[in-house]
């Protein structure tokens, strides 16, 4: 009876979920001890690292979909930055209604994404060096379509007067629910969803973890290898775009500089939530427990005025220590 | 006795809380071939890694030349000389045959200079020694599965070992090689190696036997010599049960013809002037199972994959489904079509491993269980559920991974797989490989069943026996063409081989290349 | 083409080559524009402007290029000084005139250096806010990168400038210029300390970002917020639209230097050191164009 | 006889060597056209080309080891700037003699390498993630030693006076050969010489290829994979110790920010000189000519002063356009 107990709180402890579980509640409790007097222990502190995460959780859900296929898109930062460029562009400068502008960037965004995955299907290119050229890339036509400089949310009137040109990018970067919760946090957990839907409850779900998991033997089964590449890095780039425009609305402006090495930290938290990054394993539950861990990672380094230097050094190491924690048997 | 070469004593292995074996004891002397038996997953394989050196972590104790021993690694093991030939290939596709032989062990000075020269000329001796046509500078990946296993046990014997294991080294040879395979074993018994082998062919084990030590479940069931152990008693022994041993092949209900196929040809995928499949015709009826022989290279395998679409769009010929032209281009469009391929190797091309095996199962028929997108988990839990009951699939539960089941029950899922898309013909490219007698025996009765219900079949399978058996006309195929067919009563193993070497009877020839 | 020769006077097209060393930063590409506005004021003037990604190699690379191709004037916003000493020194000692922007290299082997003091900017900074809060209050300082010379230059400067004043500066962080990091160090310096009087940032994106951060918990009343560079689409901006209480401008110098190399192109004598002035931008002001420091 | 000889030149186009090949003379013949006014044609162009590109060469050699094995390293830009930093605190603040400087240096960079490749082996962690730390890690280190500032290759005299510190700096960042090679260029090529010798004349070159083609396999073999591990992880940090002290006399300072982002540069030369980032398949010669294409690459946009976007772009564009010849038929 003893050892049946103990054999299934060692199964639960094998469990991916209960290790990003763990590796979380390790950092939270650290946030704890280092409270920064008391601040940590504020609602708001909590809220605000919701907020700061969720540009980068965004981007780490289409991550996620990347490389449980087994593959990687380095490219995630750039395109943030191309679509908030797009967006600015769109909705300040050319005066497309927010809607018909949102629509028209998520759809760009698709498509860059969707190109990667072209490449990555039709001519079985390396995923890590195209998207590496797709982040060239993107980065560059970012610079070129806003000449390198940030497309500002205002219009100068004939007097000298400075007004807010789309209030919509105020719209998006508010808090509801008594000001507890940021609207970009909503935006990911929508993102969060939508990405369990693909991945636990649709078909394509089902092929994207097959192709991860041994693309030859799912496309000796059928599965449509090529158009489902093109999806999950399609989404990747959808994502991207959401991202940016959520950057773009906080920041109140269009960068062409946006999201410099976002990808990175989209695919850490990938990791730290303990995907795989062989492919075919992982789930978008544990990129959000990854999230939550990087988000608060990062709000006690900021909140205890950490060095840089120090900063660095400890991001180093508890990366380390909670991958440790993570170690899949295999 | 003084020639015991190995001892080992209460044995016993977990898994992370599974137990795997459980007080096996296990010898070996000199001169002598110990089969080692058992059902898929009954613990042969774990037991010869512990003496290999890859489990370090296990009880009981282990005696190698009547020294107590308790390797780390396989290194420590290989220096006590003992050498294994894995189960599962263990060689290098993307390194030179040369390399791949001396892996481990490279001849080199002791500041670690490679002397690449000496292991070629040493390969190349090795290489005819066995009688191989092997070229040690080329990559082991050029060769076909069959060769490379013949590389294997090359690299196995290239040293001077004392024990010598073999886990099931003839899975994936051919009569011919496996015979060149059983001279040699005489030769090591000669030179007073002792041999653990492994097998599920029951031919093979009584060929070579002196000893047979069964394993049922983790534990030790018995050992005893094979003239004292006879098919039988072996086989209760192995299975806890009499298994009616014969191959259950009713008077065949042959319908229209299924699968008609006209002048199929597979050019080399390297753009060689030699196609592996040259302008094959055949034809399939429905409820006919038409075996297909032949040896390494024949591009029977080519041929199930070309018409599944696997090499992409057909280049040449025409293929017919009940009378239907259908120019496949995909393995998508193929099943669409009604056709299913069961690839020889379950692994690379089978299964996904990190899948459960519900999962598994539907894999091919994932729309039928998504209608518009959505999937109906409910509803593949239940497929799962009767295909576990039809096959006799044993595991702890259809979520576990497959990466964890044994090969005869991963073989089954496999199976399960292709006939859930209810195919009207079957490509079944070696479907017993690795299986033990037992899930062996439920297969044949499924592929009797099948056929009853108008599947037609097409078969390759390098058991010579289960080919005779089981089909109900053989074509026997060599270099790409079809250099013999025969109705199930004209067909011998002579005949077949004859055929399989390049001997011409009763088919129209066409001038060689 | 307009290659080799040594008789400047007599060609049609002079040739300036520009080596800017980073235009991650919009103050950057604020420098080119200007530079390339006040060259196509002149129709004989073609620059050739060359980024080096922050990588003090690859800048060294674009001056060895232009003195191979011969440019008639070498304009360059050097990354570092040191490293960048010797390749410029090599220019100039084949003749080249060579204009060095915003950051010194050292020694004297260079024609003009033409830039802007960022340690008497902050001190400015310093001295402003000294004076707008009395003398006393809590300051949030948002730093630039902390291994660049403008971001110890304008964290010292201003230290000086409040120095013998109550003014604590309560919290720093570094935010590397950027402005998501800006705002996220400032929710954590908000969340910990419930009274603010100013936020001083190293530059106007950072100021900008902290504005945000304190006005998405409605306390952007409670404090003032300065910054620098005073980009017109940015920092001028922010002024005007009420957000910051202050900019200090750092001239980019683009248009100083396009005047100097035409000057020194046309044989006129310039002196060694220009040091550019900067202005002050507050609400009051900014209709005004800023008021000199 | 007209078939043999098209099947010839058919094997010899598919080999690896040849198409980095053509990829590099593809390149070289863009210089040619797009000439900057025939600066291409001089040879302190390519003398220059080489002198800039030995950096991110030596990182390339190591990383085509990691590569090999299946890994990858993404930390080498940040030991990179570590060892910059280390070699300047010891020669110029504490004094060393530039030998035994170097010697530490070295042994340091490979220590770094070394605890990734220990972390990767020991513990089965994703080389990914463990090197992502690593990276992460090493610049705080390098921010910490430096206290975030450059440590400059002079000091300044009472009368205010600039005098070089330690003159060995400038002997490294000097030329030979009548002016035409720089010495880094030969450390560059001795880097190239000492991979090769590892990976195809000795036995850890054997473990390596064995190991990124099948590391169970290898294990089976009695390859003694943690080590072989360590050890290419290890020289991947020495050769970016060795670019940390070239990089370091190229700018006369030591400076913390050193190497940010070369690692994605170095991962670009390999893979586009046909490497493989699944491991076991590649040679250093490929990474020879992959250096070159990058180095002509980017010398042949700076050449022509192409815009800042339009060089992104074209960097993008053409690094895909380079893989596409590249891609392998597996
Ligand atoms: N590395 C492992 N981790 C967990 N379980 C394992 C591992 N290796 C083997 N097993 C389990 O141990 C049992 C015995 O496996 P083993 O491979 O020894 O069987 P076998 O007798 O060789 O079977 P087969 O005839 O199919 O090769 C199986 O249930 C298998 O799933
Ligand atoms: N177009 C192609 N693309 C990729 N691989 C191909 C192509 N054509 C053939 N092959 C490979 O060549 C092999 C041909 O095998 P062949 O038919 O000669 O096998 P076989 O004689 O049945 O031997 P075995 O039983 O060992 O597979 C196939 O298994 C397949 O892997
Ligand atoms: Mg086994
Ligand atoms: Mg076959």
């Amino acid at each position: 009876m003893i050892n049946r107990k103990t054999h299934t709180i060692r199964a639960l402890l094998a469990l991916p979920f209960t290790r990003a579980l763990m590796a979380l509640l390790i950092i939270v409790s650290l946030g704890m001890v280092f409270n920064a007097d008391g601040a940590f222990f504020d609602w708001g502190t909590h809220r605000d690292m919701l907020r700061q995460v969720s540009v980068y959780g965004i981007l780490a859900c289409g991550m996620t979909l990347v490389i449980i296929t087994g593959g990687i898109d380095l490219a995630v930062g750039s395109v943030l930055g191309l679509m908030a460029v797009t967006f600015s562009i769109l909705s300040i400068r050319l005066g497309v209604p927010p809607a018909a502008a949102i629509l028209l960037t998520l759809l760009l965004g698709a498509l860059c994404g969707a190109v990667s995955g072209a490449l990555v299907a039709r001519f079985r290119m390396q995923p890590f060096i195209v998207t590496l050229a797709m982040m060239v890339f993107a980065r560059g036509l970012a610079k070129f379509l806003s000449e390198g400089k940030k497309i500002p949310n205002y219009v100068v009137g004939p007097d000298g007067s400075y007004t807010e040109a789309v209030p919509f990018f105020r719209h998006l970067d508010t808090r509801i629910l008594g000001g507890n919760l940021a609207v970009v946090t909503v935006i990911f957990f929508l993102c969060v969803f939508l990405s369990w839907l693909v991945l636990a409850r649709l078909r394509p779900g089902r092929y994207i973890y097959a192709i991860g998991g041994n693309e030859e033997a799912a496309r000796l089964s059928g599965v449509p290898v090529g158009w489902v590449k093109v999806l999950a890095y399609g989404m990747s780039g959808f994502f991207a775009a959401v991202a940016g425009i959520c950057q773009a609305a906080q920041e109140t402006q269009g960068d062409p500089e946006a999201g410099a090495t976002y990808e990175l930290t989209a695919i850490a938290i990938v990791v730290i939530g303990g995907t795989n990054l062989m492919g075919g394993r992982g789930s978008i539950l544990l990129t959000l427990l990854g999230t939550l861990t990087i988000g608060y990672l990062e709000k006690i380094l900021s909140i205890n005025a950490v060095s840089e230097a120090g900063r660095l050094m400890l991001t180093g190491g508890i990366i380390i220590a909670a991958v440790l924690l993570q170690r899949s048997r295999k | 006795m003084a020639d015991r070469l190995l001892r080992m004593k209460g044995i016993g292995k977990s898994f992370a809380g599974t137990r795997v074996l459980e007080g096996v004891d296990f010898d070996l002397h000199a001169g002598e071939v110990h089969i080692l038996a058992g059902e898929n997953g009954a613990g042969k394989s774990t037991l010869i890694k512990i003496l290999a050196g890859v489990h370090a972590d296990y009880e009981g104790t282990m005696e190698v030349g009547g020294q107590v021993c308790r390797f780390r690694s396989p290194r420590d093991a290989a220096t006590h000389g003992i050498s294994v030939i894995y189960q599962e290939l263990s060689l290098i596709p993307s390194m030179r045959v040369s390399d791949n032989i001396f892996l481990g062990r490279e001849r080199s000075t002791h500041a670690g200079w490679m002397r690449h020269g000496s292991q070629a000329k040493a390969c190349a001796a090795l290489m005819a020694r066995l009688g191989l046509d092997v070229n040690p500078s080329r990559n082991v990946e050029d060769y076909p599965i069959s060769v490379q296993q013949t590389i294997e046990i090359a690299k196995a014997l290239a040293f001077d070992a004392r024990i010598i294991v073999m886990d099931e080294p003839t899975s994936a040879l051919t009569k011919p090689e496996a015979e060149r395979l059983f001279a040699i074993i005489a030769e090591l018994k000669a030179n007073g190696c002792g041999i653990i082998y492994i097998s599920h062919k029951m031919e093979e084990i009584y060929r070579i036997a002196d000893r047979i030590t069964v394993l049922r479940d983790g534990t030790h069931v018995g050992t005893a010599t094979a003239a004292d152990l006879p098919r039988a008693a072996l086989i209760h022994w192995m299975v806890g049960r009499d298994i009616d041993e014969q191959f259950p092949r009713h008077a065949p209900h042959l319908g229209g013809v299924r699968l008609q196929v006209e002048d199929f040809t597979v050019p080399d995928p390297h753009g060689r002037p030699y196609p592996l499949v040259d302008r094959v015709s055949l034809r399939v009826r429905a409820g006919e199972i038409l075996g297909i022989g032949g040896l390494e290279g024949s591009g029977a395998s080519a041929l199930l994959n070309g018409l599944f679409g696997a090499y992409g769009r057909i280049l040449g010929g025409r293929v017919a489904l009940d009378d239907f032209p259908c120019a496949v281009r995909s393995p998508q469009h193929a099943l669409r079509h009604g056709m299913a391929l069961l690839t020889n190797d379950r692994k690379t091309s089978g299964l996904v491993l990190s899948m459960g095996i519900a999962e598994n199962i539907t894999l091919a028929s994932v729309p039928k269980y998504s209608p518009g997108g959505w999937f109906n988990h409910g509803r593949e839990m239940e497929t799962a559920r009767r295909h576990e009951r039809a096959f006799g699939i044993r595991a702890a539960s259809l979520t576990q991974t497959v990466e964890t089941l044994s090969g005869g029950n991963q073989q089954k899922v496999v199976l399960a797989k292709w006939l859930e898309t209810a195919p009207r013909v079957l490509l079944l490219d070696e479907p017993t490989r690795g299986v033990d007698v037992g899930a062996k025996q439920e297969i044949y009765a499924l592929m009797d069943r099948w056929t009853a219900e108008g599947i037609a079949i097409l078969l390759i399978t390098s058991e010579m026996p289960e080919l005779l058996a089981l089909s109900d006309r053989i074509i026997v195929m060599h270099r790409g063409r079809i250099t013999a067919e025969m109705s199930r009563e004209e067909a011998t193993q002579e005949k077949v081989l004859e055929a399989a070497m390049g001997q011409r009877s009763g088919v129209e020839g066409v001038a060689g290349p | 083409g307009s290659r080799g020769g040594n008789n400047v006077g007599k060609k049609d097209v002079f040739v300036i080559g520009m080596s800017q060393c980073n235009l991650g930063e919009p103050w950057r590409v604020q420098m080119d524009e200007d530079i390339r506005a006040a060259a196509a004021e002149y129709d004989h003037v073609k620059v050739l402007f060359k980024d080096a990604q922050n990588d003090t190699l690859r800048q060294r690379g674009h001056i060895e290029e232009f003195i191979r191709q011969g440019v008639d004037v070498l304009i360059a916003s050097p990354k570092e000084a040191a490293p960048l000493t010797e390749p410029l020194a090599r220019a100039y000692e084949k003749g080249i005139p060579v204009i060095i922007l915003d950051r010194a290299v050292l020694g004297d082997q260079y024609t003009v250096f033409i830039g802007a003091d960022n340690r008497l900017i902050g001190e400015a900074a310093g001295k402003w806010l000294k004076k707008a809060l009395g003398g006393k209050g809590n300051v949030v300082e948002l730093k630039g990168l902390m291994t660049s010379v403008p971001g110890v230059d304008r964290h010292e400067g201003f230290r000086k400038g409040i120095e013998g004043s109550d003014i604590k500066v309560i919290f720093e962080a570094d935010m590397q210029w950027l402005e998501p990091n800006a705002r996220k160090e400032m929710e954590s310096a908000l969340a910990r300390f419930d009274r603010i009087d100013a936020v001083y940032a190293h530059n106007d994106p950072g100021a900008h970002g902290a504005y945000l951060a304190a006005a998405a918990v409605d306390r952007q009343k409670e404090m003032i917020f300065v910054g620098i560079d005073a980009l017109p689409n940015e920092g001028r901006a922010y002024v005007k639209q009420g957000i910051l209480a202050a900019c200090f401008e750092y001239p980019t110098g683009g248009r100083e230097a396009i005047d100097t190399a035409l000057k020194l192109l046309n044989g006129e004598a310039v002196p060694k050191k220009i040091v550019l002035p900067t202005r002050v931008y507050t609400p009051e002001n900014i209709d005004r164009g800023g008021e000199a420091l």
